[in-house]
């Protein structure tokens, strides 16, 4: 309803206001260090409560949630999150507990906290999990100290090369190069699935892991997965999975079964917590037996009845000074709870057939470089379009208009303008349906009027950003005197 | 059993395959060989709202939730007060149900919030840049190790061992993989280590008196490494920031600023640096632009630096960061505003100094430092601050940080606004009547 | 001393004093003779937010919240459960910081809210037209009487003494302001006082039981008189709604759809009737209609019959009601379904009746009325009742309703979906154990 | 950023979903009635909970609070209110307590109870307060039933007769009529005060008070307060207020010194607890020791150390089947607790200097009719505009464009064409400047283009609505089947 006018803390900030009072000394008070010693100058906003209030509010206005509309980011998993979640995260006894206190005043966090490892192994097929890891990143970091401190406890300390599909998140790379590794980039194939010639011959005693996504981030279960396994494991390394795909095979498949040894869960996607804009997340590591007494410390024991912290013997240490984000566990441990079995199963059968269904309806449309059955998302290809001048990203742009949140894009990089579409389970049809209308749509403007999605959004309450800029001069904070 | 999370009903589903073409939910899954597939999971049966709930409540009711008692633990993680009106703005679902803003034009409330974030947490540090935040202070602690190591071309850390082990222990997980190698150096430290890359301080330190950060500051940018200071934010409110005293990089730990303890996360991983290092800064940042029509918004900028563009030349390997949280500090540093954070920073300062004072005319205990304090002190105690402890939780008292491994029957307590004169002369009461 | 809730700085109000040409805030003030101004107030001294957290959250502890009690507790209000998302959708401040929606296209939000409450409410209870909500079910109640007075231009009410005597003490109050003379019934009464404006019911009743309603409306309507129905919404699930029957006026408490109990209130008082009536309805009403574009839209509608407009011939002086209270009760009845308020009906019968055997079992103890039930029975104890209820709440149980001055020894209980087995066991030990 | 799409939930409505799910039956099932007694059909909408959220999100999007901007409209006191309150009110000890709980299990809210009936007695300067009524206009309700039992208690009958001031708010003479009495209206003088004249004529034997509105809803004082209440008390007489414009003595003057027997508060306004969209409100009701045995029940009296409710010796009776909107007095009294007399009287004279300054600086361009020093609100006219051809209501229209709520339009009755503009306090001078800006800018529009104000709202979710047209052909609900 409001103009769009603009403001910045420092334009509403006027001295003397105050958004927040605090009491009285009610203590003598005691001597300060001489002045040189004390901060001369503090310049922050001044703005009341209402102020305050009004200006995040209408800050929030300007953005868009799953609970403004779909969300189908591919990679993602952005379903809708129960709220009642929310609330009890919120319970004081799960709020208001300090990480070092005693374990005797915290039972109930620490048996929270150890049956959501167990839920986690059990999920994965897989031996024992550490919570600590803060988002899926972190927990792929664990995996891979991990993988480094198995095999110098074996005497292998060569084996320094990660292999690494090429359709693999950035974030594996990435992780890879912070443990120290060399990264072996593998192909993939035509179909999409590895190319088991290509694993073969780099696969050697130098070779530290796979790591694999599964099912892949083209949205593809690699039915080879057991040669696959079988391949990494007769030559010495290990397979690590990342597990941030998890959605699609909840309570159908166990990781553990499929022969990785370690994977790191995405519980902010998979398990149903928000993403917060960008966070908190939680990225807990399950391990087979033989990488257990490496894992991250801290865990949560139990011993006759009382549970306690716990480091493993040869871990390789600490993520973070506490234990992980027990914030974002409590929805997780509520998200298994409340569905069971059953509910996790439906919750993967849906979110394939959704995919699935978009897929089919969107065929004759996009180009779909891999025409074959998906699991929880589908990448098409922006290829026919960008031949007529239409890039992905002004599909994308377009979509804001018509009210729904873009696919990813251009990811994975295998596939020439990607767009990654990952509708999830809590979507019904009747929004998948009018994603698909408004995706015909737009791909019937892209040939008749293509002028309009290079100028799209039009109805964003910004026009389309200058990101080159952005980056050229970057003007990365105000300043306030 | 119909599921409010799942809103296909039968009917669509049924349409759905048919249009897929598929005969079943299960040929869905052909990729997957047969003997994976459909394998048991023995999880507990499921629960609704109403019985979770009451679950939860009742679990959550057998922690000792700070409310309901007197805490003097610190140590890194610190009760100061949460203003109600951030759980409101946290609590607004534009903001909170959003994943990271990769599309800004359908973004820019959290964009801005992330923008602001970046210059608040700049004007209290009185430095130049900040990223968008990392997961807790401790990993970006260990960030700004690496980062130095990237910088400086060194693989020597040197970190004092004043500094927070926890904390210590988390820049030794992240520098194996760099192989990096960790120094302890004294408090009385005279020089670097050969090739170092940073020296690591915290101020006020992990025993809770300051540190003479100038000192480091000229011995390690005498040996041509940098300083990397851990700051208390709170603290910021009456001391000087770490910009004034020549860091180059300084981290914190963000949950002070606004967040509840939650068993010591989510927090706030607090980054910030000089500005000739942004492009070996890791994690996300956000920068001012316009659009199309000269409208000003804001943007993710700077990706070249992160894994998803430059995947294994990465600055960091982080993604998801805690953007909720870093939301929530901003509020709180525009809440308290400058008045409001040093008032904060002057009740903690004030208070802890009269329980300090108030515990060391005790028999048989001792302030075991006598530098100056800012809100947390070491108590060398009578007996076992273990035992103590134990007693004190009877009398609905959290004790402080059981340190005895470092300093002989040492506790390290900690006081801040949230303490009331009340709750303190309980504690001491009862420490009088050990 | 700033406050968080007055913006203007001292700076501002100087100016703003120059520009109104006044010179001091005193000045605005002049029209109040000298006496009247600035006298003293005793009043307790200010308190922060942190100071008066912690003593409301000291205070709120002093009372024995029902979800750390096993609760048998009715009698018009109900612990039913109320699902988490209601909450997140009231919490939402474009609802809760609004006035009344005068300015409808600013206000489209919450008017369509009042108008899916005026449908569900009509679905539900079988009825025509709604209203959009009174304060409580009391009061609608009262409305309602004065309303039958209005429309058969009656001075006589009929109530029937089974139901809640709180609800008959209500209209009372508001009948004596127009001289109505109430007349109470006995259960099996065979004919309406002369010249009766109306017959008012409650189903089930005061005691829990159901009344024979058709005889009722059969008796009420061959008098010439209305017959107003005061109904549970949530048996409704389950059993006849009042359209179904003959009322001409149906009302309910409706904070059992989706509120929490909150010491009894804000409530929410459920308002339906016949269309025929509506200009004699009281209370605001949402009509939709179209904007000058021929889109839909809501506004607020019928306004001739209300005080604003019409004065002291106004249907009632009712202005602010429960608007916020009849929006969880929107949510409520949309994320239950039909499906789910079923369940809740049927949850709540199976285990009244579970509990009214188990303790019929137990020596003394017996039922007082043999008529078919829904959630709330009488039972007949062996003592006082407010000597049981004292025993049981050692062992964290509220127990029922002492109605002993309406039956000997009489308890009424209430049993909801919010009991388990395992409290409902509780009890029954306790009260055999006794 | 959605296109604007309108569904009501019916459209959502699929069989067979759910938005909550209640547990199976613990116990044996009962035997149930013959099915003829059970309901036969139940029509409610199924919709998942995600669609439900989406839905009233979106809902709330097309809604404009307090939280949003400015919302100044006349009367009804739209202050910011802390949002700290909201938390405080939910605790589980306050929220989840039954209003027939033995008395010693809920001494919390007893006390808070007595202390706020003690605090608002002490506020307006009267004896006794009852909390029970719940709103306003149920506060008047009981004022008018204890002046009818008073007058009856002394004999005095005939009195049914009340005096109201012609621009007294409607439920002042509606509540009149409810309570049986016959209106007399006293018409305004030049000053906009009340005609003295005419009170000393109506004023007689059958007279049994005057109902008053103080500071009146013109936004004024009327200064011959002592003689209005000398007049009225001479001849019998009571003084009632109507203390829905306490805001603006709050602090500064108490209603029993300037000779009110009696008053009702408002404390959705004045104390601060948001309204919700049309309510829960709370409408105390304070009294002359003279009148309290008659104060609705229930009340809540302290008797050593012990807090219990009560019933005065000769009440009027109950108003509702509990003790009134307990979460709306929680919000009262820690607004009270907050401020402090000190506080509360700085709320009081910045409401009335910022009501003030906008009068100060719109005079030159809306007709003031009575240009003195208003209290906490300003009333002008429209007629300039109206003498054009613009109505006050195309005003108010053209206001929503500019992002502002309006003020209260064509109240009170006796102001042609009223533009009523409350502020309050927790407005900064930065948003009454732009709020002034918006209303100069709207008085040159009216002049140069008035058109374009005709045609107002131009950029809210709909354009103007037809609201002759929703009252000739009353559409009220949907139906389902
Ligand atoms: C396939 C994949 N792996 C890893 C990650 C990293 O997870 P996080 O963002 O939690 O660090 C992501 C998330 O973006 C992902 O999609
Ligand atoms: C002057 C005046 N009196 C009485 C009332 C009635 O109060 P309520 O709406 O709480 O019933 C109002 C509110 O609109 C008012 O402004």
């Amino acid at each position: 309803m409001k103009k769009n006018k603009h403001y910045l803390l420092p334009d509403i900030s006027r001295p003397g206001k105050v958004g927040c009072q605090l009491p009285e000394l009610d203590v003598p008070a005691a001597e300060l260090p001489p002045r040189e010693k004390l901060r001369q100058e503090l310049t922050l906003p001044e703005v009341s409560e209402a102020e305050l209030v009004r200006h995040f509010t209408s800050l929030s206005r300007r953005n868009y949630g799953v609970d403004t509309g779909f969300y189908p980011l591919g990679s993602c998993t952005m379903k809708y999150n129960p709220k009642w979640h929310e609330d009890i995260a919120r319970f004081p006894g799960f709020q208001d507990i300090h990480p070092y206190q005693p374990a005797d005043t915290v039972p109930g966090a620490l048996q929270l906290m150890f049956e959501l490892q167990e839920l986690l192994a059990e999920i994965t097929g897989l031996d024992a999990t550490s919570l600590t890891p803060m988002a899926g990143a972190q927990g792929e970091l664990a995996g891979l100290l991990m993988v480094r401190a198995y095999h110098r406890s074996r005497g292998e300390d060569r084996r320094r090369k990660i292999l690494v599909p090429d359709s693999a998140h950035g974030t594996n790379p990435a992780t890879a190069a912070m443990c120290g590794f060399e990264v072996k980039t593998i192909p993939s194939n035509g179909d999409g699935n590895l190319d088991l010639k290509s694993l073969v011959s780099l696969m050697n005693e130098e070779s530290a892991a796979l790591t694999l996504t599964m099912p892949t981030t083209l949205g593809l279960f690699d039915p080879r997965i057991a040669e696959i396994s079988a391949i990494v494991h007769e030559r010495g390394g290990l397979l690590i999975g990342d597990g941030a795909n998890l959605n699609s095979l909840l309570g159908k498949v166990k990781f553990g079964d499929l022969g990785f040894d370690c994977v790191q869960l995405n519980l902010h996607k998979t398990f149903s917590t928000p993403h917060g804009g960008g966070g908190p997340g939680s990225g807990p590591v399950c391990v087979k037996a033989g990488l257990a007494d490496f894992l991250p410390s801290l865990l949560v024991a139990k011993d006759k009845k009382r549970y306690q912290f716990t480091s493993p013997p040869i871990t390789i240490g600490r993520l973070g000074a506490a234990c992980g984000n027990f914030g974002v566990m409590v929805k997780a441990y509520t998200y298994i709870h409340s569905l069971g079995a059953e509910g996790l199963k439906e919750v993967s059968e849906n979110a394939v057939l959704n995919a699935n269904y978009i897929k089919e309806k969107l065929k004759p449309y996009y180009h779909l470089p891999y025409d074959r059955t998906c699991m929880h998302e589908v990448v098409f290809s922006g290829k026919k379009q960008k031949a007529r001048g239409v890039a992905t990203l002004d599909i994308a742009k377009r979509l804001l208009d018509y009210g729904f949140h873009p696919p990813t894009v251009y990811f994975p990089q295998v596939v020439e303008e990607a767009i990654m579409i990952e509708p999830t389970e809590t979507e019904s049809k009747e929004t998948l349906d009018a994603f698909i209308e408004a995706m015909i749509e737009i791909a019937r403007e892209a040939e008749q009027n293509p002028e309009l999605l290079h100028h799209a959004p039009h109805n964003t309450p910004v026009r389309r950003l200058d990101e080159a800029n952005a980056a050229r001069k970057p003007n990365l904070r105000w300043k306030m005197k | 059993m119909p599921s409010p999370y799942i809103p296909n009903t039968d009917q669509d589903c049924a349409t759905m395959l048919r249009d897929i073409g598929a005969g079943s939910i299960d040929e869905l899954f052909q990729d997957i060989p047969a003997p994976f597939r459909d394998v048991p999971f023995h999880l507990p049966p499921p629960l609704t709202e109403l019985e979770l709930r009451e679950k939860l409540n009742r679990r959550s009711r057998q922690n000792a939730s700070l409310d309901n008692y007197a805490c003097f633990l610190g140590a890194g993680y610190y009760r100061h007060f949460v203003p109600g009106v951030i759980g409101h703005i946290t609590g607004r679902s534009e903001f909170y149900t959003a994943y990271t803003p990769y599309q800004a034009e359908a973004s820019q409330g959290i964009l801005q919030a992330i923008y602001e974030y970046q210059s608040l947490v700049c004007q209290l540090a009185g430095m130049e840049i900040s990223n968008a935040g990392m997961y807790d202070g401790s990993s970006a602690a260990a960030e700004a190790a690496l980062m130095a190591g990237r910088i400086t071309g060194r693989k020597n850390v040197a970190v004092l061992s004043s500094v927070n082990p926890r904390y210590r222990e988390v820049i030794g997980t992240y520098g194996r993989g760099q192989d990096l190698t960790i120094h302890e150096l004294p408090p009385d430290f005279k020089g670097m280590p050969n090739e170092s890359a940073c020296l690591v301080v915290q101020q006020p330190n992990f025993f809770g008196y300051f540190e003479e950060v100038k000192r480091c500051a000229e011995i390690a940018h005498g040996a041509g490494a940098l300083l990397v200071v851990i700051f208390d934010p709170i603290s910021l409110g009456l001391f000087p920031p770490p910009g004034s005293y020549g860091a180059d990089i300084a981290v914190a730990e963000g949950q002070p600023l606004g967040n509840p303890l939650n068993f010591g996360g989510p927090g706030l991983g607090i980054f910030t640096c000089r500005q000739e290092h942004l492009r070996q800064m890791p994690g996300r940042v956000v920068g001012r632009t316009t659009d199309a029509e000269g409208q000003t918004g804001f943007v993710l900028t700077m990706a070249t630096r992160e894994q998803h563009i430059r995947r294994e030349r990465a600055t960091s390997n982080i993604c998801t960061n805690e953007a909720l949280v870093a939301l929530a500090a901003t509020v709180y540093l525009a809440a308290m505003g400058k008045s409001g954070l040093r008032r904060a920073a002057e009740l903690c300062y004030h208070k802890a100094h009269y329980t300090a004072e108030a515990i060391s005319k005790l028999k048989g205990y001792s302030l075991a430092f006598k530098q100056p304090f800012f809100k947390e002190f070491v108590i060398r105690c009578p007996q076992s601050p273990e035992k103590i402890n134990r007693i004190l939780l009877k009398e609905k008292i959290i004790g402080g940080l059981d340190v005895s491994h470092l300093v002989d029957n040492g506790m390290l307590l900690c006081v801040t606004e949230m303490n009331s004169r009340q709750e303190i002369d309980r504690l001491v009461s009862a420490l009088r009547a050990l």
